[in-house]
């Protein structure tokens, strides 16, 4: 099988892979780029722990080829963030203690980015429909929510003081 | 002298729920049971943790036992 | 210890040491370690229930370009059927060796034949279907009823069932029957004025966590193997994994990756030694790791049971007698958790007359591991569901009467000792005044609660705390962090050493450097471990009080320790923890603090939840519409952590209590191994779970803790089950309560 | 089956072409290559199948299957005309392999065809919306899809092109049996077409999963009525899902609701119409007979939410 030349960009850094046409992304992201920070817990796109964007778009890593991030803005775990400053949604997963395991945790942050970016202000059981689809064992979801709705809160209080 | 309890399983070979034994530590209290009841598997008995006055004790070789504690054999719990 | 101890970290909700690594996705689990040269490792597992294994060929799988180590049973020949310490599943090296890869027979639809490790994932796969193996398929055995019938196909012809002291001479698929009695039970139950007795029956039901088992692993055959994987145990991986392949224990490192969620599931081995084998023939490092589908058929799950509850009483409340008979599924190989049933399936209760008996009975389903108070869920659930019905009988509230009959400091349990301080009482307080309890139940509603019971361990943990120059510090622990130990770890050191917690740093030592420790279950990290690095503290302290003592030429008695400043009590001279560390150089060195221990005392603790439940008539479908979990920590460390081992254990309750469950087809091949079609709980299907911490502190530790990890996972199943019962008005039996058995038992009732 | 090869055609007529020459090399085992397809020809070899790929979240699944037939994946992505989604006077026109999340946020298709939204918006997780298609749902042509049922509804026609030129199927037509539709080698699913429905005429969707996300669908449910003014019932299309090898249009359930006022006994004969036109399978989601019952109920439930719309929309 000839591995196909693909020309992207991750985390906002142009990245260039070699993969052969069956790799899923989240094949490339972890075993090829060493980008293992996107987790597997399923492979069938049933449990979100390898949720990424790609142009903007949440979608799990593994319901996706290498191949189509050609020409792509792919966005991971470990494009939120500073090198030196957590985002305002990682501190708030810290605070309520809303990871055990951590296994979950990276897919549930760039979820939960994603779910801000598109409702800065969800109530309750949006939150929880839009993360419907990571799973977490340990927490119960509890803490997860709470700290998704105050990562909402404080980032809304930042933009209004911003504006 | 402690009160040694046995469970169901261990009656069916001492033949008593009970009984008090004169032993001041662990190692006293297993060679008093070993001849008092010989039918007693001891290589199993020693395997088990035991309860001495309701504290569980996994690995009780060093432990003394005091006038009047009671004492049970326990299967090991590990948990999840 | 006394109540009123004033603390000045424990108790608070700090930012967890590795929570950055964690929300950075930095954080390397099971399956993120990367060796050069590394082959894949890929398992060929059974495609049938019970087969026996008539011919094996491997060449053409061999020959295959890539393709550089194949591993079978025969790998493991001199393994002898020697027992294997620690652990209520009493199984054997023999019978370990069998599940991991199978000798002569498959036992369950998945059950591992063949590993072949080769360049790529891709081409060990291919090489996997030249395997050839011909099957002989045998009726499958699939639940205990039938296992245990006369004339039931045996999955093991050398089995024979073990009753207390005596041993069957025809062998069975029952491996053992275990009897606890105490008192007379049918004098007990001659004088009760009402008896309530029911059947029930709970599913198979996976631990569920999100990481699925991996390792990466480097036989070295002159020097130090290593073995990198995901597991609450490494010092039990390298003890397993050493005995199956003949290795000295200091051949071989054990590295504890980050664990990404066990429940129990993570306490015994599936691929380490397989692994290890195929990297031993190939002289390459090589990793596997399995998907959700091995998962699901081939590791953990917890037991299936039918039980048989019988509770009488006096019209006054009063319980006079519990009887009952319990058989568990162990899966393929003996050693299911049927004891632990027996011993808690009436402990929340004081009771004068008990008996019950256990049965372990293997079936042709995934060996059964340990998950989360293993047995106790299974069994309590049968006996709250019957409590909840002697309340509704006698016009008691549920609460009201279990106060009534609650076990306390002095009950008698049926396995043995007579209970120490107990927080049973104060949890069931708890829960009647909570503002849940005190709230009406809108109509199609209904309401359950239930207690659960845990005995929580001790055990060995090792604990050395290393100081630096500049008075920082690591505890390096061994104790796989599963939930956040680490957080409660640094605390308690900190609170024993006086200085804030962020100048020390707990890890994770991997088994070379630091000395042994039992897996993280039993809800017995931070209570062992936890004593381990207030031990390794206190020496930290015994040794900076020497230091002071000999910089200022004074005894050691002399000087005393003061929010991490040695006072000599002689005189004005203060020397604080990093300025000693400072000048440890000139003092006699570094100084290091030890804590090695085998940890006694642990407390139970109990845990009261109550739930109210919605059920749509039409369909069956069932709606949790508020949650409360009261538990007694003993003490909490952590509060924020210990909420969330109430919370994460109500919620996989919540999950087996609903949805959860193995489907099986007639031929025993498993239908639902994947998250789509096993249904664990999803953010929107639950509301919050309101968590109260009762702290009744337990003695035996220096701050009271009890162990929270487990107990929540008991009331659930009854919690939620007799919710429904009371919503619909019909008597509930099995779980799961999916949609279309509630909409039976709703149709049912007429 | 193994993906050996990918082609990401970049318009509707370069797909045609690149599906042609493959069923052309497949039928004659020849090599024949046209300059817009010699990529990905050359890759494939003459037992290599053509899988069309939407989102792929069912797709990519498949493809991770034991079986080693060679699969050359032909992304539907980067054609323009696949991905957009036009709501006109005369209806919409929606490109099949627009992804459910972009097509559940477009203007005006949720107060049109708010069924059809549901469904879409029913279909997997958020992650799944993200790439999942109603197209691809359509073409993987599951009894269980969700959008199937409400596109049925609201009487939806695919317009389907090849080499040889356009056809228009009923989607109640299109699927001809488990995983199975009409689609013949060489062919393309090019829009889906939906008339605009009249005042007093709204559609819904339920299905029914064991949780509240993350199933698949044990039933399903779509209804369209159609109200006058005076509140009665002129016209209707109930289908349902997850009851039979493929999605059906039960005419029977329509006929019992049409000329009434969708009063209780009608919207409950309309349940028992489309409860004994199913004809379920007990599989590891549900018993027969469960489903047999269930979907009776979304029928009933589902015609009450479309007459609440259909009289808000008079």
């Amino acid at each position: 099988m000839a591995k196909l030349h693909i020309s992207t960009s991750i985390n906002g850094e142009a990245t260039e892979f070699l993969c052969e046409p069956h790799a899923t992304l989240l094949d490339v992201l972890r075993n090829d780029l060493q980008l293992t920070g996107t987790k597997e817990g399923c492979g069938s796109g049933d449990c979100g722990a390898c949720s990424v964007t790609v142009d903007g778009r949440l979608t799990c890593a593994c319901l996706v080829l290498g191949v189509e991030a050609q020409g792509r803005e792919i966005g991971t775990i470990e494009g939120v963030g500073s090198s030196d400053k957590l985002s305002v949604i990682q501190e708030k997963f810290l605070e309520h203690a809303a990871l055990q395991c951590g296994i979950c945790t990276p897919g549930l942050i760039v979820s939960t980015q994603a779910l801000l970016q598109q409702n800065p202000d969800p109530s309750e059981e949006q939150a929880r429909y839009f993360l419907a689809g990571n799973l977490c064992r340990c927490t119960g979801y509890d803490k997860i929510i709470r700290a998704v709705l105050d990562a909402a809160a404080t980032l809304r209080a930042e933009q209004q003081g911003a504006a | 002298m402690a009160r040694v309890c046995f469970s169901s399983a261990q009656q069916q070979l001492t033949g008593v729920a009970e009984c008090d034994i004169a032993a001041a530590d662990y190692r006293q209290l297993l060679g008093a049971i070993a001849q008092r009841f010989p039918r007693l598997d001891m290589a199993e008995l020693q395997k088990m943790a035991i309860a001495i006055d309701g504290e569980i004790i996994h690995e009780p070789l060093l432990e003394s036992l005091a006038e009047h504690s009671e004492v049970h054999f326990l299967h090991f719990i590990a948990g999840g | 210890m006394s109540e009123a101890q004033n603390f000045k970290y424990i108790g608070r909700n700090t930012i967890r040491p590795d929570g950055f690594d964690k929300v950075t996705g930095r954080a390397n689990y099971g399956a993120d370690l990367t060796l050069p040269g590394m082959l894949w490792g890929k398992i060929l597992r059974s495609p049938h229930a019970h087969a026996n294994i008539k011919r094996l060929d491997t060449s053409k799988a061999e020959a295959l370009a890539g393709v550089h180590a194949v591993a079978t049973f025969a790998d493991f020949s001199a393994v002898g059927d020697e027992a294997i310490e620690g652990g209520e599943g009493s199984s054997t090296l023999l019978d370990l060796a069998r599940n991991i890869l199978a000798r002569d027979k498959v036992l369950y639809h998945g059950h591992a034949v063949v590993a072949i490790a080769a360049k790529t994932a891709a081409i060990a796969e291919q090489a996997l279907a030249l395997v050839e193996i011909d099957y002989e398929i045998l009726t499958p055995v699939l639940d205990v009823r039938t296992a245990m019938a006369a004339d039931a196909p045996l999955l093991h012809n050398d089995l024979y069932t073990q009753n207390g002291a005596d041993k069957a001479t025809t062998p069975s698929n029952v491996a053992a029957r275990h009897e606890f009695k105490m008192g007379d039970v049918a004098a007990g139950f001659a004088a009760a004025e009402i008896i309530v007795e029911r059947e029930f029956y709970t599913p198979t039901a996976h631990q569920g966590y999100i990481e699925p088992h991996a390792c990466t692993v480097r036989f070295d055959k002159d020097g130090q193997s290593m073995v990198w994987c995901s597991t609450q145990g490494h010092f039990d991986v390298r003890a397993s994994t050493a005995r199956l392949l003949g290795m000295e224990l200091g051949k071989l490192k054990v590295i504890a990756s980050e664990i990404g969620g066990g429940f129990g599931g993570k306490t015994t081995v599936y691929l380490e030694p397989v692994a290890l084998i195929l990297s031993r023939k190939s002289g390459r490092p090589v990793k596997m790791v399995m998907n959700r589908d091995e998962v699901f058929k081939a590791t953990g799950p917890g037991s299936a049971s039918r039980s048989w509850i019988k509770l009488g009483a006096k019209k006054d409340g009063t319980i006079t007698a519990m009887q009952g008979s319990l058989a568990y599924e162990a899966g393929a190989f003996k050693g299911s958790p049927v004891m632990m049933g027996c011993m808690t399936a009436f402990t929340p209760y004081a009771v004068p007359n008990m008996l019950i008996e256990g049965f372990d009975v293997v079936v042709n389903k995934a060996k059964v591991a340990a998950y989360r108070a293993p047995g106790a869920p299974q069994a309590e659930f049968a006996v709250e569901m019957l409590v909840n019905e002697l309340a509704l009988k006698l016009g008691r509230d549920p609460i009201d009467l279990r106060l009534q009959n609650a076990a306390k400091e002095g009950t008698q349990t049926i396995y043995g000792p007579k209970l120490k301080r107990v927080g049973l009482v104060e949890c069931l307080e708890a829960a009647r005044d909570s503002k849940h309890y005190q709230q009406a139940l809108a109509a199609n509603q209904g309401r359950g609660v239930a207690a659960g019971f845990w005995f929580n361990v001790g055990g060995q943990s090792s604990v050395t705390i290393n100081m630096n120059p500049d008075g920082t510090g690591t505890i390096v622990e061994g104790s796989p962090d599963i939930g956040g130990s680490r957080a409660s770890m640094q605390m308690m050191a900190a609170e024993a050493l006086g200085i804030a917690p962020a100048l020390l740093k707990p890890i994770i030592g991997d088994t070379e450097n630091v000395a042994f420790s039992a897996g993280t279950g039993g809800s017995r990290t931070t209570f062992a471990t936890g004593m381990a690095v207030i031990e390794a503290a206190e020496d930290v302290v015994r040794q900076m009080k020497q230091r002071a003592a000999s910089m200022w030429n004074v005894t050691a008695e002399q000087v005393d320790w003061v929010d991490g400043v040695a006072v000599n009590t002689a005189g004005e001279d203060r020397l604080s923890l990093a300025s000693i560390c400072a000048g440890a150089d000139r003092t006699g060195g570094q100084i290091s603090g030890r804590g090695n221990i085998n940890a006694r005392g642990a407390g139970p603790s109990f845990a009261v939840h109550v739930c109210d439940v919605a059920v749509d008539q039409e369909t069956g479908k069932v709606d949790i519409v508020r949650y409360t979990a009261v538990q007694d920590a003993g003490k909490a460390i952590h509060p924020a952590y210990v909420e969330g081992q109430f919370q994460g254990g109500a919620v996989q309750g919540i999950g087996w209590a609903l949805n959860e469950e193995y489907v099986y087809g007639a031929s025993g091949l498993l239908e639902n191994a994947g998250f789509l079609d096993y249904r664990i709980p999803v953010a929107s299907d639950l509301p919050m779970i309101d968590a109260i911490i009762v702290e009744v502190p337990n003695n035996f530790h220096p701050y009271g803790v009890r162990g929270v990890g487990e107990s929540g996972i008991i009331p659930p199943l009854a919690a939620v089950g007799y919710a429904v019962e009371n919503a619909i008005g019909a008597a509930v039996t099995d779980l799961p309560l999916s949609p279309p058995r509630v909409l039976q038992l709703v149709q049912d009732r007429g | 089956m193994a993906v050996v090869a990918y082609n990401a055609p970049q318009s509707v007529e370069e797909a045609i072409d690149l599906l042609a020459t493959l069923s052309a090399t497949s039928a004659a085992t020849s090599a024949a290559t046209s300059s817009a397809t010699s990529a990905a020809t050359s890759l494939a070899t003459s037992t290599t199948r053509a899988r069309l790929m939407a989102g792929g979240t069912d797709l990519i699944i498949q493809t991770k299957s034991q079986s080693t037939e060679p699969v050359l994946v032909v992304d539907l992505k980067h054609i323009a005309e696949m991905m957009s989604c036009d709501l006109g006077a005369a209806g919409l026109s929606l490109g099949p392999s627009m992804c459910c999340a972009e097509f559940t946020a477009q203007a005006g298709v949720r107060d049109v065809y708010p069924g059809l939204v549901e469904a879409a918006d029913l279909i997997g997780s958020t992650q799944v919306q993200g790439r999942a298609s109603i197209g691809g749902n359509l073409c993987n042509s599951s009894p269980a899809a969700d959008t199937i049922p409400a596109l049925i509804a609201v009487g939806a026609q695919c317009l389907i092109v090849s080499a040889k030129g356009e056809r228009t199927v009923a989607v109640e037509d299109f699927v001809t049996g488990v995983g199975r539709n009409c689609l013949q080698p060489g062919e393309l699913l090019k829009r889906i077409l939906i008339h605009r429905p009249a005042a007093g005429s709204r559609d819904a969707y339920l299905r029914f999963i064991p949780r509240t996300e993350m199933d698949i669908a044990v039933a399903g449910a779509g209804v369209s009525v159609t109200l006058d003014q005076q509140g009665i019932c002129t016209a209707a299309r109930v289908a349902i899902g997850a009851v039979a090898p493929t999605a059906l249009l039960v005419a029977q359930a329509a006929a019992a609701l049409v000329g009434t006022r969708l009063d209780e006994a009608a919207v409950a004969a309309a349940g028992a119409a489309a409860a004994a036109a199913a004809s379920p399978i007990t599989d590891r989601r549900g018993t027969a007979d469960y489903r047999r019952q269930i979907v009776a109920v979304l029928v009933k439930r589902a015609t009450n939410i479309a007459k609440q719309r259909a009289q808000a929309s008079l």
